[in-house]
């Protein structure tokens, strides 16, 4: 009883998984899907009050041992389940409620959402191995669902090999770390490792550690493993989009900040700087891959290239300070990229026309809400100040900065100047005249979904950049549970990290 | 010194009827305009003709500070004015001749358009004059030093429909703008020495400290120089006073002859004291004095547009008061400033009444015989033009004198400079009466305009009126009383102006050098010491005199040398009666037989070409070329661009990554794995962060 | 015995995969496949998997493996056409690939003595020591897979549906 | 009397040949396969592991990735029926209207 | 107590009034009415700063100091001295005119437009009160926003480049400026300004000279390039090509050249020390460089930013010679520049209603068309090239004479700027108002001023005058701050040059 309780939220989106299959089967074929979207709707919020209360529960695990509900697993559930909510508002708008399947869509992505959230309270690799299958399939499945068009077949082939690819070497990371310590669970590792000095530690470590990386960098694509990620977005519904290019990338990193910070700490001297030439080889390519684009989905995709590096600028500070960073940008990055996706969605139309950057021009002078809107979640997305986008950065940076990477920093901050020019490229030809030649986008007018999920995305991003200090403090309790027990369990690595050979 | 003389005042009243004319006088009747310019002028000259009543019982100078204009740090300039025999001169000049030729422009330019205008700008222009000579610190003698200039530009760009007037207007205000740029560097020099502008505060140190000469001093005095050069139309920067006759003949007599243009001379004596410490400057000051005299006039000889001729001779002249100033004898430049005042204001005068007369025609060769048609224009330019020859007992001939002697008794090259100035002296009587003859004698070569075909054009004719209605003209006739007034009283004035200075060698007693010397003559008199000490350089080391005191041994010599200037000028009559009214024939054969010369001079010296050759092409050529298209187009503006392109260029290889096809995409990934897991192995990535 | 068994099981591995790799039928290599499993099953059995080892069989052999000559069948999937779509592959992957192997293998051979030996039989996992483990320690995971399935079953029928 | 290691090395093998086929092969279905084998070959190393440790979790381990193994087959051929229906081919080179 | 939050309302103003008119209806000139009152608000409050200002006291006043953030440690601190002061006032000065001259030209879209306009009027606002460095950092880039998508949203012909240029331009250097500020607080643990300066001038072991010396440049960039300072101009003409009016006024100068003040001359005294012979250069080749190329403009908007990058340069130029007077005059020249490029812009933008168009050759003749523009143009232009009475010339004056000692050369140069400059703009006042009418000038009959561009144009005319003769009003303020920074002994400031009454003249005797 006491159990289910830490895993209250998966739960809860289980059942309601199963309740909107069991009522799609009910109803009949061309009826609206509407309805289950809003059970849909009903059990992501439940979720996410659940995630809430979690916050009750004293901190500890469940299952023996599986599952562990601390500050950092609550923070994320609860940016999983927002996300989730957010995306489910725009799926209502954005997909025609007839259309086949849309029940089953609903119920992947609530499904989708178990997985990631019992990625992010896992502290077993296994727990964490098989929320990681269940969110990749059920968003591989998503990015195939608009199967009329030749896109998004192609987009989720070419999710599901590459993505199978990298799991297979995450897997074979599992397995060397279980080989150089005989466990796959967090605790055991970082203390079957507390002992060891950088001579005596199992050289196996350092291999299964890079593969993890390899792993789980596909997952957030973080360059240079992000090959996959212009492609897949590119054609994968637009909805889709907005939830995979944020939750389950949430959750990969929450895992790898459960994999570096909590079990293997003592290694930092390794991983610190593949992860610094992970965040500078992401920042880079993201930013100037995007420079060119015509389809903004296809930027969207390689700037959250660039985002992916941005967040791991925030673990190469070592501090919990750089963990709070780290959960503090993917929420904000959350909010900002959900909100932009949402409004991609609806005025791309019901099949993802209208997606290229001349086709918005001028959207403000038909729908000036959402593109007001939009314009800000770019904003966001440059990182302008007084928006969740600029906190972010800032304070992952602060945090980068606090350990001493200056070079860093600059690389990052000269980064998301480029990353300003395609930003604001978009939400300038919001605002200039429409091409006379041009086709003119149709832009419906927005259903209630899309300004709740415009609303809640739009609200979440300015609440970061204004008053960011409740998710402030959540980050850095989330960020204290892990250092701590990382202390508990190496202390001589806390020690260890002011003299580190980067400073 | 208890009395409030309110010296404020005297500018502010026709800066008021400024106001009023300029805001409100488009749409005010023309009596009103006029009544309000004429207040603006008159009141000014009251409060003057006050101030002279009253102005033996006060201590001099008089000193009002009517508040702070800027204050920074330790540094102050105020709002201050002050009054002495300097000043008070001046003020008479300016708003005596000033209210003549408002008076005069009420008939000149009561046909106009833009008669309010026009009277608003005279009245700015009184404004800015009456601060110039009133200021009593340097920084607010700019401030009437550039309105003058202002008003001057509005003033040639009156008819700004025409585009002579308007490249007139632009090339004098940016000319002066040059001399401006000297004026302004003085002042730097000066604040960084003294801490203060106050002529005064200023004045008394170097008072206090006989050691400063030259050093510092000559900088100030040359880069003062450079800005009286711009004012008062002398070489290097007089070109653009020839073209300033595209105003209204009114603006011509008031600015640039009578008042305006003299402001160089005004400033330089002004701040003798800062010269009297630069022999050096000095100098420089005789030489560009006597060599623009000399090169103007010389260029006077040729022109055939009445108002051209009387302006190079105003440039002339102009070149004699800084001969006067250049060997120290301020008193002398003044003085001329003075007469030349009254006789070319008067000039200018008649020649617009004779313009008006001949419905706008300008061309000398156009005019002849109106000596009975316009009497009254032709008796009063007959007195100035004798007085400006130099003939005794005009007033001319004293001042004119009176500088030609002290620079005749002046050391070190005096003597070439009193020849130059003789010689020159002889031009001005040439082409004077070269203009008397073309205009007033001989055959009327007008008859073509009396008849009506249009060969003349009406002084206004690219005014607004003109422009829409047919040129009109009507017959040759003398000009209202407004006008004629204004010339019988200037006329009077160049007759007997110059008794007031008339020389001690000739029997005078020189009032007007005794009257001015406390405000020019040196606080210290280190000239006999600085002589001495100087008399061992050449030129270099300047040309001194005592100003005012002329050794009484010299009066014989004084007294022969007027005698040879008189007879000069006799000379320069007799060659002007023989080409223009006995043989005119004569001229046109020496100017086939001196070709080249005649089109040098002609040509005005291609100085307006040279110079647009020199500097206006190269710049502009710089500003478009180079610096607009080279650099701000190709290297700031290219380079922003190369940046973004080179940007791109990575974005696009960067893209070429993504070549949508699975197995590359694979085969990226394996060997980034196996580079991640070699890193991560042993260890190198740390090697290659930078720190 | 158990070297013997190892080298021949272990040959027949690598010689299956290769012929994965080098067959142009997609089903020869789908057979080839199968070789790989099956002696794979068989060196689980050395180790001393057993349930391992017969899970191999039947659920990658057998389920996994029907379903892929099914869809092999379904589409009609015919000879690969060596196409070249790709430069990178061989540009990048196979060095790649063999760098990695080589990392591999000279770290497991360089620590080969940290990792000991096996003997046959020496180490058996029963049944029972295994359900302990999956339905006690690993209760949760195992519920969740109930998910993945779940998931894995809404995808085919969602993705392979008709169109209407 | 095999070392552990040569079982590693062994999967190491099987690992990259999956990697290589990957990378060779043309017909997607072909390369899903080759990511089976990679999979199986971790597996191994699952196994030797888990004898070299003696713990059984490895083997259970083993024991999931199989599970995964089989819904991924199951998403991953109707990934690639669908594809094949909307593209009307299984080769992998041709897949690549999204690029650049 | 008023003073105690008057700065929040200032700046707040404008954004909550921005939030009600994107809920105002389109009808009508409801928005224009709104807006227009909301400026007039901001100024009425502003004119409570001057009137309740201490003159005698360095430091800031009207104060406000609260934490925001607590971990890190951001404040919300507000406060301005002398310096701030009159760009504060500056600043909701122009907004009024800046609705007044959009009256008109912005059509269509005004809710965005004057949405987008408050916000702007807050951001730039915040800039100026902010002591806290997070804070200033988020005007600061705020403050590009609104901007760039106005450009974006009303430039007549390529806006959107003009817009990204821009943006680009300011905004990457402003990402080093934001590694400085964030190495500080690593450094310091605190983004306030105040505390900021105590611990920098108290030093520290991290504060190497070389640290400090990087740190002081990514300040020094980003501002440089907002003023802009040559060559980094490289965005301006085309943003004041495509700006609206109201935008384009508010562009340049105030933002980069307080920053510097604060910022360089505040924190870094000694850094900025060094660098002063490179700025000094710069600013004299500014000065130099932007009144040529002015010269060589056909497009009036074009020559307009030109004149504005030269008048600019007068106050770096000013800015570094580290004299009080230079000083002072710099911070005037930046309000002048405000002042008279902004009624220049204004000019050009109701010729442009009128005409369509920029391009000076096509115009002539207009003076008798449109003699009150005319008028104003030309006391403009008379203000803008420095003639005495005007303000121009007290900030030119300051700042030439302030530095002239110990930089005769170069401010002997910039003076040539004088002189350009009034070529440049007599020049194109000749063009635009003077000669024959040109065919379209004649084709197009165009009003002359109406009442709401007089009300909007003459009192910038008349300040300018003011400005000019009753200059201590302003520099009173501005003094105080600046003789608080010449107390700063690293800067080492000099005074006016006092009398050398005992020893020679500096000069040489001859002899």
């Amino acid at each position: 009883m006491n159990s289910s309780l830490y895993i209250l939220p998966e739960i809860l989106l289980t059942i309601f998984g199963i309740l909107v299959m069991l009522a799609d089967a009910t109803m009949p074929r061309g009826a609206s899907r509407k309805p289950l979207g809003w059970i849909a709707v009903l059990g992501a919020l439940g979720a996410l009050a659940a995630s809430s209360w979690q916050y009750q529960l004293p901190a500890g695990t469940a299952y023996f041992g599986v599952v562990r509900i601390d500050a950092f697993s609550i923070f994320f559930h609860i940016l999983i389940a927002g996300i989730v909510l957010a995306s489910l508002l725009t799926t209502l708008d954005a997909v025609r409620p007839e259309t086949e399947g849309l029940g089953e869509l609903f119920a992947l992505m609530l499904f989708g959402a178990v997985g990631m959230m019992l990625m992010t309270s896992a502290v077993e690799l296994l727990l964490v191995f098989i929320g990681l299958e269940i969110s990749s399939i059920s968003t591989y499945i998503m990015a195939g669902f608009r199967r009329k068009s030749a896109k998004s077949p192609e987009s989720a082939i070419k999710y599901f090999l590459l993505g199978s690819f990298a799991t297979a070497f995450f897997l074979y990371g599992i397995a060397l770390v279980f080989g150089a310590t005989g466990t796959t669970r967090i605790a055991d590792i970082a203390a079957a490792l507390a002992g060891s000095t950088a001579a005596n530690v199992p050289p196996l470590i350092y291999v299964g550690l890079a593969m993890i990386v390899i792993g789980l960098g596909f997952k957030v694509s973080a360059a240079p493993f992000h090959v996959w990620t212009p492609d897949v977005y590119e054609g994968a519904p637009s909805p889709v989009v907005g939830l995979m290019s944020t939750a389950p990338k949430a959750a990969a990193f929450a895992v790898l900040l459960r994999i570096t910070f909590e079990a293997l700490p003592s290694l930092h001297v390794h991983w610190v700087p593949v992860l610094w030439w992970l965040a500078v080889i992401s920042m880079t390519l993201g930013n100037l891959g995007a420079l060119r684009q015509r389809n903004v989905k296809r930027m969207l995709a390689y700037s959250s290239i660039a985002h992916a590096g941005y967040l791991l600028v925030a673990f190469t500070a070592l501090s919990a300070e750089g963990v709070a960073a780290a959960s503090f940008y993917a929420v904000t990055y959350a909010a900002m990229n959900v909100g932009v996706f949402a409004i991609v969605s609806h005025a791309g139309g019901y099949d993802d026309r209208l997606t290229l950057v001349d086709d918005y021009r001028g959207l403000a002078y038909r729908s000036p809400l959402l593109a007001g809107a939009m314009a800000f979640f770019l904003i966001s997305l440059i990182g302008i100040p007084f928006t969740g986008g600029f906190f972010g950065k800032f304070y992952v940076f602060t945090a980068a900065l606090h350990a001493g990477m200056i070079w860093l920093t600059i690389i990052g901050l000269i980064n998301s100047g480029i990353a300003a020019f395609y930003y604001l490229r978009v939400a300038l030809a919001l605002f200039a005249r429409p091409a006379e030649a041009a086709p003119v986008m149709a832009v419906e007018r927005p259903s209630l979904p899309l300004l709740l999920s415009v609303f809640l995305t739009a609200a979440a991003t300015l609440i970061l950049g204004i008053v960011p200090g409740n998710v402030l403090g959540a980050a850095r309790a989330a960020a204290q549970t892990l250092t701590v027990s990382h202390q508990q369990s190496a202390p001589e690595a806390a020690g260890a990290a002011t003299d580190l050979s980067l400073r | 010194m208890t009395t409030d003389l309110h010296l404020w005042l005297i500018p502010l009243v026709p800066f008021a009827g400024f106001l009023v004319n300029g805001l409100l006088g488009r749409k005010a009747p023309k009596p009103v305009v006029t009544a309000v310019a004429l207040i603006g002028a008159l009141i000014p000259m009251l409060q003057v003709s006050a101030l002279v009543l009253k102005f033996d019982s006060l201590s001099k100078p008089y000193i009002q500070h009517v508040g702070t204009w800027i204050q920074a740090g330790s540094f102050h300039a105020d709002f201050a004015f002050q009054l002495d025999q300097l000043t008070l001169v001046m003020l008479c000049v300016v708003t005596g001749v000033g209210f003549l030729i408002h008076l005069y422009s009420v008939g000149y330019m009561a046909e106009e358009d833009g008669y309010w205008r026009f009277f608003a700008y005279m009245n700015l222009f009184l404004f800015f004059m009456l601060t110039l000579v009133l200021a009593e610190n340097f920084l607010l003698m700019f401030v009437g030093w550039e309105g003058v200039g202002l008003a001057s530009y509005l003033l040639i760009g009156f008819y700004y429909t025409r585009d002579s007037a308007a490249n007139a207007g632009k090339k004098a205000f940016i000319v002066n703008r040059i001399g401006d740029f000297g004026f302004l560097l003085a002042m730097f020099l000066l604040i960084a020495h003294f801490g203060t502008l106050s002529f005064n505060d200023i004045f008394s140190q170097i008072a206090l400290h006989p050691a400063w000469q030259g050093g510092f001093l000559t900088a100030v005095a040359l880069f003062l120089v450079l800005g009286a050069t711009g004012k008062s139309a002398q070489i290097p920067l007089y070109v653009w006073l020839p073209d300033a006759m595209e105003g209204p003949t009114p603006v011509s007599a008031l600015i640039h002859a009578a008042t305006m243009v003299t402001a160089g001379v005004y400033m330089i004596a002004r701040t003798h004291a800062i010269f009297d410490r630069s022999p050096f400057a000095l100098g420089v000051v005789a030489i560009i004095g006597v060599a623009t005299a000399f090169f103007a006039a010389t260029i006077g000889m040729v022109q055939t547009d009445i108002k051209r001729v009387l302006a190079y001779s105003t440039v002339s002249q102009l070149g004699y008061m800084f001969l006067g100033c250049g060997v120290a004898a301020y008193s002398a430049g003044i003085f001329h400033l003075v007469t030349h005042a009254f006789f070319k204001a008067l000039l200018f005068l008649a020649a617009g009444s004779v313009i008006h007369a001949l419905s706008g025609q300008q061309d000398m060769r156009a005019m002849g015989g109106l000596r009975k048609k316009i009497p009254v224009t032709f008796w009063t330019m007959t007195a100035a033009v004798l007085a400006i020859s130099g003939f005794p007992p005009l007033a001319g001939f004293v001042s004119k004198d009176e500088i030609l002697y002290q620079a005749f008794i002046a050391p070190n090259g005096g003597k070439i400079l009193w020849a130059v100035g003789l010689l020159t002296a002889g031009l001005t009587s040439f082409y004077m009466f070269r203009l008397w003859y073309m205009t007033f004698f001989g055959e009327s070569r007008s008859a073509a305009a009396q008849e009506g075909e249009a060969a003349a054009v009406h002084a206004r004719h690219d005014s607004k009126l003109v422009l829409e209605a047919e040129p009109h003209t009507h017959p040759v006739h003398e000009s209202p009383w407004v006008m004629l007034w204004p010339l019988i009283i200037l006329a009077i004035l160049s007759v007997v102006g110059g008794w007031m200075g008339w020389p001690a060698g000739l029997g005078g007693s020189n009032w007007f050098s005794h009257f001015l010397a406390p405000a020019v003559q040196s606080v210290h008199l280190p000239y006999e010491q600085a002589t001495v000490a100087l008399n061992t350089g050449a030129l270099a080391n300047g040309i001194v005199n005592t100003p005012n005191a002329a050794p009484s041994g010299d009066k014989q010599i004084e007294l022969i040398l007027a005698l040879i200037s008189t007879l000069v000028a006799l000379a320069g009559w007799f060659a002007a009666h023989l080409m223009y009214c006995a043989r005119p024939e004569l001229p046109e054969r020496i100017a086939a037989s001196l070709h080249a010369g005649y089109a040098t001079l002609k040509n005005k010296y291609w100085v307006d070409e040279i110079y647009g050759a020199l500097i206006v092409a190269p710049v502009l050529f710089m500003a478009r070329w180079i610096l607009g298209a080279l650099i701000d187009r190709g290297v700031i503006d290219g380079g922003t661009l190369a940046v973004g392109y080179t940007a791109q260029g990575f974005g696009a290889l960067v893209a070429r990554i993504q070549s949508g096809n699975i197995r590359s995409y694979a085969g990226w990934l394996t060997l980034f794995a196996a580079l991640a897991l070699a890193a991560m192995y042993f260890g190198w990535a740390a090697r290659f962060i930078p720190r | 015995m158990n070297l013997g068994l190892f080298i021949v099981f272990g040959a027949f591995c690598v010689a299956g995969a290769l012929n994965l790799l080098f067959q142009r039928h997609p089903i020869n290599s789908a057979l080839s496949l199968i070789v790989v499993m099956s002696s794979l099953a068989v060196l689980y059995l050395l180790l001393g998997a057993e349930f391992l080892a017969a899970a191999q069989v039947i659920v990658y052999s057998g389920a996994i493996m029907v379903l892929f000559t099914f869809v092999i069948m379904l589409l009609n999937a015919g000879k690969e056409e060596r196409t070249h779509g790709s430069k990178l592959a061989y540009i990048a992957g196979f060095p790649g690939a063999a760098a990695l192997l080589a990392l591999l293998v000279f770290v497991f051979l360089s620590r080969r003595g940290s990792f000991g030996t096996t003997l046959l039989g020496e180490y058996l996992v029963t049944t029972g020591d295994l359900s302990r483990l999956l339905f006690r320690d690993l209760l949760l995971p195992f519920e969740v897979t109930s998910i993945l399935i779940l998931i894995a079953i809404l995808g085919a029928v969602a993705l392979a549906r008709k169109e209407h | 009397m095999v070392p552990i290691a040569w079982y590693l090395v062994l999967s190491a093998i099987l690992f990259s040949i999956g990697v290589a086929a990957f990378l060779i092969k043309r017909n997607i279905i072909t390369v899903f396969m080759s990511i089976e084998l990679m999979l199986n070959a971790v597996n191994l190393t699952f196994v030797a592991f888990a004898h070299q440790w003696h713990q059984v979790s490895g083997q259970v381990f083993v024991f999931f990735v199989m599970v995964v193994a089989a819904a991924e087959a199951a998403v991953g051929l109707a990934i690639i029926i669908a594809v094949f229906r909307a593209r009307n081919t299984l080769n992998v080179d041709q897949i690549d209207l999204m690029k650049l | 107590m008023l003073n105690d939050s008057i700065l929040t309302w200032i700046t707040f103003v404008p954004i909550a009034g921005a939030i009600v008119v994107a809920l105002l209806p389109r009808r009508g000139r409801v928005i224009q009415w709104f807006t227009l009152l909301v400026a007039l608000l901001t100024f009425v409050l502003s004119l409570h700063l001057p009137a309740h200002f201490d003159y005698a006291r360095h430091g800031f006043q009207f104060e406000e100091n609260r934490s925001w953030i607590t971990s890190p440690a951001i404040r919300y601190h507000l406060g301005i001295d002398g310096l701030s002061l009159w760009l504060v006032l500056l600043t909701t000065f122009l907004a009024p005119i800046g609705v007044l001259v959009s009256w008109r030209a912005i059509e269509n879209r005004t809710k965005e437009f004057y949405f987008l306009f408050l916000l702007q009027q807050t951001a730039m606002i915040g800039v100026f009160v902010s002591l806290d460095l997070f804070l200033y950092y988020g005007f600061w880039e705020l403050s590009l926003v609104p901007m760039a998508i106005l450009i974006a949203m009303f430039g007549p012909n390529s806006g959107r480049q003009a817009a990204l240029k821009f943006f680009i331009y300011t905004f990457v250097p402003s990402a080093l400026l934001l590694v400085a500020i964030i190495w500080l607080y690593t450094k310091t643990g605190t983004f306030d300004f105040v505390r900021l300066q105590a611990a920098l001038a108290a030093g520290s072991p991290a504060f190497t000279a070389q640290a400090l010396g990087w740190v002081s440049l990514a300040f020094l960039v980003a501002f440089a390039v907002k003023v802009p300072v040559f060559p980094l101009h490289g965005w301006l003409a085309d943003v004041i090509q495509e700006a609206p009016a109201a935008m384009a006024m508010v562009v340049a100068g105030k933002l980069g050249l307080y920053s510097i003040f604060r910022f360089n001359l505040g924190l870094f005294p000694a850094q900025a020390r060094q660098i002063a012979p490179l700025m000094i250069a710069l600013g004299v080749i500014g000065i130099l460089y932007g009144a040529l190329v002015a010269l060589a403009q056909t497009d009036v908007r074009r020559l307009v930013a030109y004149s504005i990058l030269g008048n600019l340069s007068f106050c770096t130029l000013g800015i570094f010679c580290f004299a009080v007077a230079g000083l002072n005059g710099a911070v005037f020249q930046t309000l002048n520049e405000g002042l008279t490029g902004g009624a220049l812009l204004v000019l050009v933008s109701f010729l442009y209603e009128r005409y369509r168009t920029n391009d000076m050759s096509l115009y002539g003749g207009l003076a008798g068309k449109l003699p009150r523009l005319a008028t104003l143009f030309v006391i403009t232009s008379l203000a803008l090239i420095g003639l005495p009475l005007f303000n121009g010339f007290i900030g030119e004056f300051l700042v030439l004479s302030g530095s002239f000692h110990g930089h005769a050369g170069w401010v002997a140069s910039a003076a040539v700027g004088v002189i350009l400059s009034a070529s440049y703009m007599l020049w194109a006042v000749q063009r635009i108002f003077y000669g024959q009418p040109s065919s379209l000038v004649t084709n197009r009959p165009a009003p002359d001023l109406n009442a709401r561009e007089q009300i909007t144009l003459w009192p910038m005319a008349v300040l300018m005058l003011v400005m000019g003769v009753a200059s201590p009003y302003w520099i009173k303020a501005i003094d105080s701050a600046v003789s608080g920074l010449a107390g700063n002994p690293s800067l080492g400031i000099t005074a006016m040059q006092t009398p050398q009454l005992s020893g020679a003249p500096s000069g040489k005797v001859t002899q």
